[in-house]
């Protein structure tokens, strides 16, 4: 992407932060300003490789897709979490006229934004944070079908209505983005909370007419880093860019911990079947 | 360095490194409920694997699983479609495992669209005689990638490495290989893992050209790593063309949004399939088999050249396009079928597809070659297999179907694991100065890693080589193709490898140096780049999706051609082509014709009977079994 | 991990599900039947609007209504409040943890049982 | 060599959600003071007189002003509850959910048929039992 004509600039501030340098010089995370060309189709990832590409080769983030799929991409765009290639700058213009002029090249900024690595995470470098915190979360939740197959079921597919798959479908197009966890305030105050995606990927398998491992995940959605450190702030279905809605996943596994914890107590022993 | 000992290790966490890891596990397994212990598997990936470019497949994957289909159909199909250059063997082996492997997924979670009664739903593709492509809406490459994903967290044998970037492999002097050198991305250091079997299942190389539908970490690596070391790059010259990629970002409109009707129309509205050997038209709301836009995906990138060049496509910001028109669909029916088709056209060109036309043109999007492996994947380097859009295992000759892809990570994943595992509990594998071998190796890029990042050097960005590499490669080996075209971008791609010698990264700290990786993935494709451009030039006909302009070469030349080309490297020199031949021991090569030309002929290639083997029939039982479950 | 050998009746139970229970009902009641009654007792009578009797109040607050009444519109948004005012604690990063339950339940509880009492002394 | 930054105490400040959010759960404060109240209106039914020093109490125009308070963070309270609730109970019918819309709206229908409840007791019903304010009662 060159600096076309007809292209309009875009006043990007990133929030850098370099681990080796910055150990050195004892120094804290700082913000760096570039001026971006843009069109009508130019998403913020594309702003993103143009600065790596012809303004500063070190500034470092994740992408793979750029097609909104694989989840790679987060960042806090003006401070909410958000994906990089799904967003263009075109929605990031300066409403405030006249506009501001940019000393530099002269020419006039039509679009300003601020990017910074997803938050609630621990930031490794730049706009990269730490994804084993989310992907430890997920495996916690033991995310796949428990089911005990016959030799004769081997051989052919399980039944399953579009009634039945409806049932679980939305939980399943989860693509592991952790913009919920950045959204949600109950993660950052308690890091220890499966979180949004991990109840919405149980209640996957939960939901799921060909599971039958509900009685082995309930445990970890019982307890109080389960589902109960929810206060249903309900942000996380907001930024959800694939509108899986995981704070419902979340507050209907409320209803399934609170019904699990009951059949215990008059089963006598852990929640079975339900 | 941090050394680790496995007893496989598969680079890639796509969908066929994946399947291949959850294939040795098991048959670790169940070799070790008699034997000590449980086979040890690594699996290193450049990103977390649910990142992986499986995760963008749309469309479908393909299995015989309707009453009226026949694996036998399928074979000729891919045959077919693959313009008589896939070996036959291996096709057959595919057709009649596919059907097992698509059910395993189901019995692992992925969440198939299914029939009112419960039954999986099939539909149709392009180049594919009957509805058997199976799909979970428009994200079956997603839902499959999470699936297998998620099921092999199951197996504690599996440890992941996710973000190390492989940089080489390990090979002994008795030339077997013996593990792979890698970079923790995180923290800039060398990691030496050791292991008897190593599995290469790193993807395609689409980034290699400028306009694409693959994600940009599809550069070709584990190619050009298996490439280096000796294993011939097979059939390189067959590069796919989807017909329907966006304008700009080249993102994918899948071909299944024909399969349920879609419709392609130039500028002037026009249904131009038909003049190019595809038609007759067919009726609005009845999409036939094989027809119009069910036509092959080379045959419609071609076609929309050729509209290109009569001046008949319209333009959309600038490109040239011609449209998909799914609006008699219904919103309906396309929410359900086709959701994320709606969302990436509204996200990428602001067009609803209920009401408006999506513009649309060819993009760059899979590579039919890779390393070259045998029918049980295994490549000519011991130890080393190779399964995935990486691989040339001879399933796709000339030409891709659309659907056969997915099930091949799966089939030849599953099969590569095996294969592995075998090698691996294999005892008395003699390898002596392994030791000496590791220190070269680690010391041979502890070297080039410095000299990369060395700031006293003046800093040389790879961007423009990068650049010029992607423009080289779309105009020197597009659709369409031609001997001054081809030598040009050749000379072009040796040029940039020179070039690149002189590159130096501006960034040298350790953790997260993205800007390093790109920098050796640039080197990769390079590689790559020069195979691709070498057996293109060689090839003097016209056959699949290579197609060349230049006079005595716009046919199917089966006498001097109907070979694999393969392309071998040389060190600090060009690399050398030879040819392989191809085995048709089934279907001796017909012509390849689609529309009625090609209903007309039905029937007419010739097949040659056999005896199946024990295995086969067992297979054509369980098949038998299968129908039942049908419409 | 294997809970169903370890496990007894009690073991990875905690007061949670209660708590949320009682929130959830007192939620319910707090959008439904609170509007109407503080518009007809904190200002429609208060502001002469309507006018309220004492014997028709009494009359109605000491039957079998008056309980339910209590239940819906005192006991169960005392709940709702109680466990809001904890977790609203928490967001803000102060008390917390076994204080926080004693002390918001617990005058949620006194606040119940004082009405309640109310409702008995008129019988 | 990384960082993690943590919330302040003000975090939900920062963002208009969460203001709003915050602004949910606070809807429980003026209903406390509402509890309380009824509360002791509850206790005042024990005598004429000390119903009638409650009345008093409950037209002070502070007492009315957190009332309405009161009122508004009911309807609020109330307005995010009827969108949450589908979402944690949702209803289908085979492949279909039940549209949200329509629960939201049953849920405020609710809402109306208490109110018309209540003032049908106190008002009409009242009227026609000729029953009147007694001694000291009314405003
Ligand atoms: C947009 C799109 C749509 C498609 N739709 C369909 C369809 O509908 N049907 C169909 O059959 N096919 C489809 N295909 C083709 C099919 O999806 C791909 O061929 C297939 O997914 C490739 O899978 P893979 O496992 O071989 O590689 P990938 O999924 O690309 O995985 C490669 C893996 O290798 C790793 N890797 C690469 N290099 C290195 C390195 N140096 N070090 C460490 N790790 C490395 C990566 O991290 C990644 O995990 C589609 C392709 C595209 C691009
Ligand atoms: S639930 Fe949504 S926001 Fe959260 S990780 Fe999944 S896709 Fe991303
Ligand atoms: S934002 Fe957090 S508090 Fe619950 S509803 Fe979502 S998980
Ligand atoms: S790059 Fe894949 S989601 Fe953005």
């Amino acid at each position: 992407m060159a600096a076309n004509k007809g292209m309009q600039q875009a006043l990007v501030r990133v929030k850098r932060y370099l681990p080796e340098e910055q150990q050195k010089t004892q120094s804290e995370p700082f913000w760096q300003e570039f001026t971006v060309p843009f069109d009508e189709s130019t998403s913020v990832l594309d702003a993103l490789n143009f600065i790596k590409e012809e303004l500063d080769p070190s500034l470092s983030f994740r992408w793979s897709c750029r097609m909104a799929i694989c989840g790679s991409c987060g960042f806090m765009l003006n401070g909410i979490p958000k994906l990089g290639c799904k967003e263009f700058l075109r929605n990031y213009s300066v409403r405030t006229s006249p506009a501001q002029k940019n000393t530099a090249t002269n020419t006039s900024i039509t679009a300003s934004l601020t990017v910074e690595p997803l938050a609630h995470f621990t930031v490794e470098r730049d706009l990269i944070v730490n994804m084993d915190e989310f992907l430890i979360h997920l495996e916690a939740v033991k995310p796949y079908l428990i089911a005990e197959t016959s030799t004769q079921k081997q051989l052919q597919p399980s039944l399953q209505t579009p009634a039945q798959l409806a049932k679980y479908k939305q939980f399943a197009n989860c693509i592991n983005c952790g913009l919920c966890y950045s959204a949600c305030p109950q993660f950052c105050l308690n890091p220890e909370f499966l979180g949004p995606a991990a109840i919405a990927l149980a209640q996957r398998y939960n939901l799921d007419s060909r599971d039958t491992g509900k009685a082995v995940r309930m445990p970890m959605l019982n307890s109080h880093n389960g589902v109960w450190s929810c206060t249903f702030v309900g942000f996380c279905s907001d930024v959800c860019p694939k509108q899986v809605d995981p704070a419902a996943a979340v507050n209907q596994g409320k209803v399934e911990s609170a019904k699990s914890m009951l059949i215990q107590m008059f089963k006598g022993s852990t929640a079975h079947e339900l | 360095m941090q050394q680790h000992e496995f007893d496989i290790i598969v680079v890639g966490g796509g969908g066929a490194g994946l399947r291949a890891a959850i294939a040795a596990a098991e048959a670790g397994a169940k070799a070790g409920s008699n034997k000590a212990k449980p086979l040890n598997i690594a699996m290193l990936s450049k990103v977390y694997p649910m990142r992986s470019h499986t995760v963008a497949a749309e469309g479908g994957a393909a299995a015989v699983t309707r009453p009226d289909d026949t694996v036998e159909a399928h074979f000729d199909d891919t045959v077919a479609g693959g313009d008589w250059l896939a070996e036959q063997g291996v096709v057959d082996y595919f057709v009649r495992h596919a059907y097992q492997e698509l059910v395993q997924m189901e019995h692992w979670g992925c969440p198939w669209s299914r029939k009112p009664n419960g039954d999986v739903q099939v539909r149709r593709f392009g180049g594919m005689k009957t509805e058997r492509t199976w799909f979970a809406a428009d994200k079956t490459g997603f839902h499959m990638l999470h699936t297998l994903f998620q099921t092999s967290l199951k197996y504690p044998s599996i440890q992941r490495f996710d973000e190390y970037f492989v940089l080489d492999l390990l090979v002994s002097v008795q030339q077997q290989v013996q593990g792979v050198l890698a970079l923790e991305i995180s923290t800039g250091e060398l990691h030496m893992l050791y292991a008897n079997a190593v599995i290469m299942a790193t993807g395609g190389a689409g980034r290699v050209f400028r306009f694409n539908t693959n994600g940009g970490i599809v550069t070709g690596d584990g190619m050009a790593i298996a490439y280096r070391h000796g294993v011939p790059l097979r059939d390189m010259e067959f590069v796919q063309y989807h017909p329907t990629g966006l304008p700009g970002s080249g993102i994918l409109i899948t071909e299944a949004c024909r399969g349920e009707g879609g419709l392609l129309v130039n500028k002037d509205g026009y249904r131009y399939l038909q003049d190019y050997g595809l038609g007759p038209e067919t009726p609005l709301g009845k999409p036939e088999n094989k027809y119009m836009e069910l036509g092959p995906r080379d045959k419609l990138s071609q076609a929309f050249w050729h509209e290109q060049k009569a001046g008949r496509t319209g333009k959309h910001h600038g490109s040239d396009v011609v449209y998909l028109d799914l609006r008699h669909l219904g919103k309906a029916y396309l929410y359900e079928r086709l959701p994320f088709i709606c969302e990436l056209a509204k996200a990428y060109v602001d067009v609803d597809p209920v009401h408006e036309l999506i513009p649309i043109r060819p993009a760059v999007h899979y590579t039919m070659g890779g390393i070259e492996t045998d029918a049980h994947c295994e490549t000519t380097l011991k130890g080393l297999f190779a399964a995935g859009e990486c691989a040339s295992v001879g399933l796709h000759g000339a030409n891709r179907l659309g659907s056969n892809s997915l099930t091949e990570l799966l089939v030849f994943g599953r099969l590569a694991g095996e294969q592995a595992a075998a090698r691996a509990l294999q005892k008395g594998v003699k390898v002596t100065g392994l030791e000496q071998e590791s220190q070269k190796l680690h010391k041979k890029w502890q070297t080039k890693l410095h000299k990369l990042t060395d700031t006293s050097q003046e800093a040389r960005s790879w961007v423009p080589i990068k650049r010029e590499l992607v423009a080289t490669m779309e105009t020197g080996c597009g659709i369409y193709r031609d001997e001054q075209g081809l030598q040009q971008a050749l000379d072009s791609v040796r040029r940039l490898q020179a070039e690149f010698q002189h590159v130096r990264v501006g960034d040298n700290s350790k953790a997260y140096n993205t800007d390093l990786l790109h920098c050796l993935e640039l080197e990769f494709s390079l590689d790559v780049a020069e195979a691709i451009c070498l057996a293109a030039l060689e090839r003097r006909e016209s056959r699949g999706a290579h197609q060349r302009l230049d006079a005595d070469c716009t046919e199917r030349n089966d006498a001097e051609f109907l070979r694999h080309s393969q392309v071998f490297y040389v060190p600090g020199k060009a690399a050398k082509l030879k040819w392989q031949a191809v085995d048709t021991h089934i279907s001796a090569p017909g012509e390849r014709l689609y529309g009625s030309a090609g209903s007309a002929h039905a029937g007419a290639a010739a097949e040659v009977q056999r005896e199946p083997t024990e295995f086969e029939q067992k297979q054509r039982g369980k098949k038998e079994g299968s129908s039942d479950g049908g419409e | 991990m294997n809970a169903n050998k370890t496990g007894s009746r009690w073991q990875g139970l905690h007061l949670e599900p209660l708590w949320w229970g009682l929130f959830s009902a007192g939620g319910v009641c707090f959008a439904v039947f609170i509007p109407a009654v503080v518009l007809i007792f904190g200002i429609m009578a208060p502001l002469g609007i309507i006018d309220i009797s004492y014997q028709q109040v009494r009359g109605y607050y000491a039957s079998i209504w008056g309980l339910m009444f209590t239940g819906a519109v005192i006991c169960l948004p005392a709940f709702h409040a109680a466990h809001r005012i904890r977790h609203g604690l928490h967001d803000v990063k102060l008390g917390g943890g076994l204080v926080s339950i004693i002390i918001c339940y617990g005058l949620a509880a006194t606040l119940s049982a004082t009405t309640l009492a109310a409702w008995y002394l008129l019988r | 060599m990384s960082y993690k930054p943590t919330l302040t105490r003000t975090w939900w400040l920062k963002h208009r959600f969460f203001m709003l959010y915050m602004l949910r759960e606070g809807t429980v404060l003026p209903l406390v003071f509402l509890l309380c109240s009824l509360s002791a209106g509850a206790f005042a039914l024990q005598s004429v007189e000390q119903f009638a020093s409650w009345q008093r109490f409950m037209a002070n125009p502070w007492v009315v002003a957190i009332h309405t308070v009161a009122l508004i963070a009911a309807l609020y309270h109330a307005f995010t509850f009827f969108k949450l609730f589908p979402r944690v109970m949702p209803i289908r019918v085979g492949t279909k959910l039940v549209p949200p819309a329509i629960m939201v709206v049953g849920q405020w229908l609710a809402v109306v048929a208490v109110i018309t409840v209540f003032l049908w007791l106190f008002v009409f019903s009242g009227a026609a039992h000729g029953i009147v304010a007694g001694p000291g009662g009314g405003v």
